[in-house]
C-alpha cells in the first residue's frame, strides 16, 4: 500500500497492533528524481505480509520506526549511509561504512562507482 | 567499576572480522556494541551494474559457507522475473543439492560451535571431515568444491550423473551414524549441557520484535519457517515438518540446528525415491537474457542461516536495484539483547550460537 | 721533487700497514677459528633447518578462502604433518600471515597492523584471487585492490577459491625460500 | 636421601635434569600425535621418524625469533617472572623423591611442595598483569579466582594422604602403598586430587587461563616466541609435576613387579599423563563461576569426607 510519509508512524502502529508484528526489511530505490521507501511487514500468526511505500523527495529526512519494530535500528542505519537519508527521532551512527571516506551514498545512482577503478 | 574490552576485528572466535566493545562489570555483560562493515563491498551496487547471469557468482560469495543456497535466490528471483520457470525434475535435483548444503552449512557450525566453546578442535575436524564428504558429493555434481554456479534459468548447469542415488544414500546412511554419535558426544557431556543450557536466552517475543530469522527463531518457540510457509519447489510434497525448540537459548538452537540436518536427510530420502525421470538442465549462461516480465519481484528461500529475501526492480537486461536480506545481518543486531547479563566467558558462545558469516552481514 | 713526495707516500704507506699490524691479533690457533667457524655455521644452519620446518600460520581468516583454511588444517590435508600447523591466535607467536580473503578499506590498516605486531622473521602469502589481486571485487568501490599494495608478500596463491592443497604446496615454496633455495 | 658431597649433587642435578628435559620433549610429542590421533589427523610425520624432530625445530626457532616487548609492559616483571615460572616448576621436581635414590628427599617434602606450588597462580598473574594488554589481565585475575577453587581441596585431600602414613615424607607414603596403593584405600581423595590437579595444571576443561576462544592466549598474548618456548617449556614441566605427583601420592610411585622403580614410575607418569590428554581432546572449557561452584559445593565436602573416612577407617 502506498501511503504519505506524514502517515507512516500511525498506519505502522495501526497495522502491528493488528498482528503485523515482525519487520522483515526495509529497503528503498533511488528513482532519480525521489526515494521509494517500502517496510516489509509480515503477520506471524498467519503468515500474510504487507509491503507499505511512500516516496521521499530527494534530501528529505525520514522518520524512525524504532519504537514500533525494534528491529528497524539496523535496518535504519543502513539506509542512513547507502541512501544518505536523515532519519528524524533518533541517533543513527555509522554502520557498514564505519570508516569510510566516501562523500557520497553508494547506492544512489549519481554515485560514481567506476571512479576507483581506474586508479588501481 | 566498568572495564571496556575492544574485541576484534580479528579474533579467532569472531567468524570473519567483527568488532565487538564489550563493556564489562567484573565478568558480566553490560553492553556489546558490534561495529560490522569490515568485509562490506558493495554487492548490490555490484550487481546493478552486471547482466541478469553475471552475478549469480557474487551472490555466491555473499555467504560463503552455503554459496549453493545464496545463488538459488539469485536465480530464483530472475526466473520469477523473466517467468521461466524449472520444470519438476530440476525443482527436485535443486532441492537435493540445496539440503546437503545445508548439511554442510550446520555441520561446519556444529564444528565451530565447539571450538567457541573450548573444545579445540576435536568436534571441529569431525565435522570437517564429514563436510568434505558432502562437499565431494557436490563436486561430482557440479564440477566445483566450493563455487558452484550450477543454477541456470529454468534449471541448473549439470544434471545429476547416473550413480548419484547410490552415492547420496551411502552418504546419508553415513552421515546419520554420525550425527548419532555427535549427540551423545555433547548430550552426555554434563560440561557442554552446564555451557549451552540456560545460556544467551531469547524470549519468543523478543526474538518476533529483533526480526530474527531461521534456526535462531525457531529455537524461541516461533513456527515459521519459509520451506513451509512461502513453500517452494517441493517442499510441500515432501511433507516437510518445522523443528522446534522453545527454550531459546543456546541448547535450543545447537538442537534445532541438529534436527534440521536430520530432517534434510529425511528429505533428500524422500526426495531421491520421488524424482522424476526427466531432463533438469536449464538455459546455459549467455550475455543477453530473456526479456523481463516482472517489474518488481520479491522472492523468498529458506537459507541455512535463516530467512533470504530479495527485492529486485527490474531493468531491461540488469537490475535497477536489487536489495537483499541478508540472514546473519538481523540476527546480529539481537546479540546486543541476548549477551545483556551473560558472562565474558559466554559472549563467544552465545555468537557462535547466531551462526555468523560476516561477509553475509556486510554484503 | 717528485721523487721526494713519492718517497713521503711510500713511507706513509709503510706506517699504515705497521700501524693496521699493530691492530691485528693474530690467531690463537687455526684450530680455534675453525671451530668458531664451524660452530657458526652449525648455529646458523640449526636456525635456517628449524625456521624451514617450523611455520606456524596465524588464526585468521578474512572471507571465503577462510573456508578453505579450515580444511587446510583438518583431517584431509592435515597441515601439521609438515609442522604448518598450530595455529596461534596471537601474532607474537607466529611465522606465516595467509590472508585469506578481500582486503577492504576499513580492514586493511587494521591486517598492516597485524603484520606489524608479529615478530620477525615473518612472512605473508595471499591466498586467494582477491588477496592477490581484488579478484571479483575489482570494480567495487571499497576494495584493496591486492594484499601487496600494503604487505610483503612471500607467495601469491591463484585461484578462487584455491584447493588447500594448493595452499600446502605454496608453504612448501615458502619453505624452499626461507631455507634459502630460491633467492628473493 | 640426604646429600652427602658435591659430586654427588652435582650428579643428582644432572640426572633430574635429563629427567625432565626427557619427559618435556616426549611428552610434547606424545601429546601432539594423540591429538592428531583424536582428531582423526595424523601429527608431525614428515621430521624423524614419526616426526620426533618436530617440536625441536619448534623450540629453536621461537628461541631465535624476535622477541617483542610491549610499549604498555612493565619490562622488568614481564621480562623475568616467567623465567622465575620456569625455574619454580623446576625446583619442585628436585623436591621429589626418585627411585635409586635420587632427589632431594627431605622430611616436610609433602608440605614444600604445595606451599611452593600455590605460588604459581601468583606468578601467572604478575606476567598477566605485566603484560599491559586487556586480554592478559582477565587471564591474570581468572588464575586468582581460579586458585580459590581448587586449591583447598588440593590440599585437603593430600592431608588425608598425611594422615594416613602420619608423614610429610613422600619416599614414606611410596613405601606405605607397598601392598595397597592409595587409590584403591581412597577413591574420593583420588577424584578430588585429580581434578583439582587438572585445574592446577591449567588443562582443559580447566583452561580458562589460556582460554584460546575468549582470550586469544590468556596471560600469553603479549609474551614474544622466546618467552612462549619457555611457556611451552613451563607448560610441560608442571605436566611432568602433575602427573608425578599422581603416581607418588596414589598409585604407589616407583613400587611394582620385575621391573625396575625408574621404569615404572615412568610408566605411571605417561599413563597419567596420557589419561589428561584425552581428557583435553574430549571436553568443552568450564565457566568461571561454574567451577566456583563445583570446587565449593563437590570438591570440598568431598575432599573433606574423604578425610572423615579416613581418620574412622584407617587411623581411629
Amino acid at each position: 500500500m502506498k501511503i504519505n510519509k506524514e502517515e507512516l508512524i500511525k498506519k505502522l502502529k495501526e497495522l502491528s497492533s493488528s498482528g503485523y508484528n515482525y519487520l522483515v526489511k526495509i529497503t528503498a530505490v533511488d528513482y532519480i528524481d525521489h526515494l521509494e521507501v517500502i517496510y516489509f511487514i509480515r503477520n506471524m500468526q498467519n503468515k500474510k505480509e504487507e509491503n507499505v511505500r511512500l516516496d521521499l523527495k530527494n534530501g528529505e529526512s525520514l522518520p524512525t520506526v524504532i519504537e514500533i519494530y525494534k528491529a528497524a535500528d539496523y535496518y535504519e542505519r543502513e539506509l542512513s549511509e547507502m541512501f544518505g537519508i536523515a532519519i528524524e527521532g533518533r541517533e543513527v551512527k555509522r554502520l557498514l561504512l564505519e570508516k569510510w571516506d566516501g562523500l557520497e551514498a553508494p547506492l544512489r545512482k549519481s554515485f560514481q562507482w567506476g571512479s576507483d577503478y581506474k586508479s588501481g | 567499576m566498568l572495564t571496556k574490552i575492544n574485541v576484534g576485528p580479528i579474533h579467532p572466535s569472531t567468524h570473519g572480522v567483527l568488532r565487538l566493545v564489550v563493556t564489562l562489570d567484573g565478568d558480566t555483560i553490560v553492553d556489546v556494541e558490534p561495529h560490522i562493515g569490515f568485509l562490506h563491498r558493495g554487492v548490490e551496487k555490484l550487481a546493478e551494474n552486471r547482466m541478469y547471469m553475471q552475478s549469480e557468482s557474487y551472490m555466491e560469495k555473499i555467504d560463503y559457507v552455503a554459496p549453493m543456497a545464496y545463488s538459488d535466490l539469485y536465480v530464483a528471483a530472475v526466473e520469477e522475473a523473466t517467468g521461466i520457470h524449472p520444470n519438476e525434475r530440476a525443482k527436485y535435483v535443486r532441492l537435493i543439492l540445496l539440503e546437503f548444503q545445508r548439511i554442510a552449512s550446520h555441520l561446519l557450525w556444529l564444528g565451530t560451535f565447539c571450538n567457541d566453546l573450548g573444545l579445540m578442535f576435536t568436534m571441529f575436524t569431525w565435522t570437517l571431515k564429514d563436510r568434505d564428504l558432502i562437499l565431494n558429493l557436490l563436486q561430482d555434481v557440479t564440477g566445483s568444491r566450493m563455487f558452484y554456479v550450477n543454477m541456470r534459468l529454468g534449471g541448473v548447469s549439470i544434471d545429476l550423473p547416473p550413480n548419484f542415488e547410490e552415492h547420496a544414500n551411502k552418504l546419508l546412511d553415513y552421515l546419520e551414524k554420525r550425527f548419532k554419535e555427535y549427540e551423545a558426544f555433547l548430550e552426555k557431556n554434563p560440561v557442554f549441557i552446564e555451557r549451552t543450557k540456560g545460556v544467551g536466552v531469547l524470549k519468543r517475543e523478543d526474538a518476533i520484535a529483533l526480526g530474527v530469522t531461521g534456526p535462531v527463531l525457531r529455537a524461541s518457540g516461533v513456527n515459521f519457517d519459509v520451506r513451509r510457509d512461502y513453500t517452494y519447489y517441493a517442499y510441500e510434497k515432501l511433507h516437510f515438518i518445522p523443528q522446534i525448540q522453545t527454550k531459546g537459548d543456546s541448547f535450543a538452537r545447537y538442537k534445532v540446528r541438529m534436527q534440521e540436518m536430520k530432517e534434510s536427510i529425511k528429505l533428500i530420502r524422500s526426495a531421491l525415491k520421488l524424482i522424476p525421470e526427466g531432463d533438469a538442465l536449464g538455459m546455459p549462461i549467455k550475455l543477453i537474457s530473456p526479456p523481463v516480465k516482472e517489474k518488481e519481484v520479491i522472492v523468498r528461500r529458506e537459507l541455512p542461516r535463516g530467512e533470504g529475501m530479495i527485492f529486485m526492480v527490474t531493468d531491461k537486461q540488469r537490475p535497477y536495484r536489487l536489495s537483499l536480506r541478508t540472514p546473519a545481518f538481523i540476527n546480529l543486531s539481537a546479540l546486543k539483547q541476548i549477551a545483556k547479563g551473560a558472562s565474558y566467558a559466554d559472549l563467544f558462545s552465545i555468537l557462535g550460537s547466531l551462526d555468523l558469516v560476516m561477509a553475509d552481514v556486510d554484503k | 721533487m717528485s721523487d721526494e713526495r713519492f718517497e713521503n707516500a711510500k713511507r706513509e704507506m709503510e706506517q699504515l700497514v705497521v700501524d693496521s699490524l699493530k691492530n691485528y691479533k693474530a690467531p690463537v690457533g687455526a684450530f680455534f677459528t675453525n671451530l668458531k667457524e664451524a660452530t657458526k655455521a652449525i648455529a646458523s644452519g640449526a636456525i635456517r633447518w628449524s625456521r624451514k620446518n617450523s611455520l606456524w600460520p596465524m588464526q585468521f581468516g578474512l572471507a571465503c578462502c577462510a573456508m578453505e583454511l579450515m580444511d587446510f588444517g583438518a583431517s584431509r590435508i592435515d597441515a601439521e604433518r609438515k609442522g604448518y600447523l598450530l595455529f596461534r591466535g596471537t601474532p607474537r607467536q607466529c611465522d606465516v600471515m595467509i590472508v585469506a580473503g578481500w582486503v577492504t578499506k576499513a580492514v586493511a590498516p587494521e591486517v598492516k597492523r597485524l603484520y606489524e605486531q608479529m615478530a620477525k622473521p615473518r612472512y605473508v602469502i595471499a591466498y586467494g584471487e582477491c588477496a592477490v589481486s581484488g579478484g571479483p571485487w575489482w570494480e567495487s568501490y571499497n576494495i584493496i585492490k591486492g594484499i601487496d599494495q600494503i604487505l610483503p608478500v612471500d607467495v601469491y596463491v591463484a585461484g578462487c577459491p584455491p584447493k588447500p592443497e594448493n595452499l600446502f604446496e605454496a608453504l612448501m615454496k615458502l619453505q624452499e625460500k626461507v631455507g634459502g633455495k630460491i633467492e628473493d | 636421601m640426604l646429600i652427602s658431597s658435591v659430586e654427588e649433587l652435582i650428579f643428582e642435578v644432572i640426572a633430574i635434569f635429563i629427567l625432565i628435559v626427557f619427559f618435556d620433549y616426549t611428552f610434547g610429542w606424545l601429546e601432539r600425535k594423540a591429538i592428531a590421533k583424536a582428531q582423526l589427523r595424523h601429527g608431525p610425520t614428515y621430521l624423524g621418524k614419526f616426526g620426533v624432530l618436530q617440536n625441536l625445530a619448534d623450540i629453536l626457532k621461537l628461541l631465535t625469533k624476535e622477541n617483542v616487548i610491549p610499549k604498555n609492559a612493565d619490562k622488568l616483571v614481564f621480562s623475568t617472572v616467567p623465567l622465575l615460572l620456569l625455574a619454580l616448576f623446576i625446583f619442585l621436581v628436585y623436591l621429589l623423591p626418585f627411585p635409586n635414590s635420587l632427589g632431594i628427599d627431605i622430611s616436610i617434602g609433602l608440605l614444600a611442595i604445595f606451599v611452593l606450588l600455590s605460588f604459581s597462580p601468583l606468578l601467572i598473574f604478575l606476567t598477566g598483569a605485566a603484560s599491559g594488554n586487556k586480554f592478559s589481565l582477565i587471564s591474570a585475575q581468572r588464575s586468582v579466582i581460579m586458585s580459590l577453587a581448587y586449591e583447598v581441596p588440593l590440599i585437603l585431600s593430600v592431608a588425608a594422604v598425611a594422615l594416613y602414613t602420619g608423614s610429610f615424607n613422600i619416599a614414606n607414603i611410596v613405601y606405605s602403598q607397598a601392598r595397597i596403593p592409595f587409590i584403591v584405600l581412597m577413591p574420593i581423595g583420588f577424584f578430588v586430587f585429580f581434578i583439582a590437579m587438572l585445574a592446577e595444571l591449567e588443562r582443559p576443561p580447566f583452561d580458562l587461563r589460556e582460554a584460546d576462544s575468549e582470550l586469544i592466549a590468556g596471560w600469553l598474548v603479549d609474551v614474544g616466541a622466546p618467552y612462549y618456548a619457555m611457556a611451552l617449556f613451563v607448560d610441560y614441566t608442571r605436566m611432568f609435576l602433575g602427573s608425578l605427583l599422581i603416581s607418588l601420592l596414589f598409585l604407589g610411585g616407583w613400587l611394582g613387579p620385575y621391573l625396575p622403580g625408574l621404569i615404572w614410575l615412568l610408566i605411571k607418569v605417561f599413563v597419567v599423563a596420557f589419561v589428561i590428554v584425552i581428557i583435553r581432546a574430549t571436553t568443552v572449557r568450564m565457566r568461571l563461576d561454574r567451577l566456583m561452584r563445583f570446587g565449593w559445593f563437590w570438591l570440598l565436602p568431598l575432599a573433606v569426607l574423604n578425610i572423615i573416612f579416613t581418620f574412622i577407617l584407617f587411623v581411629k
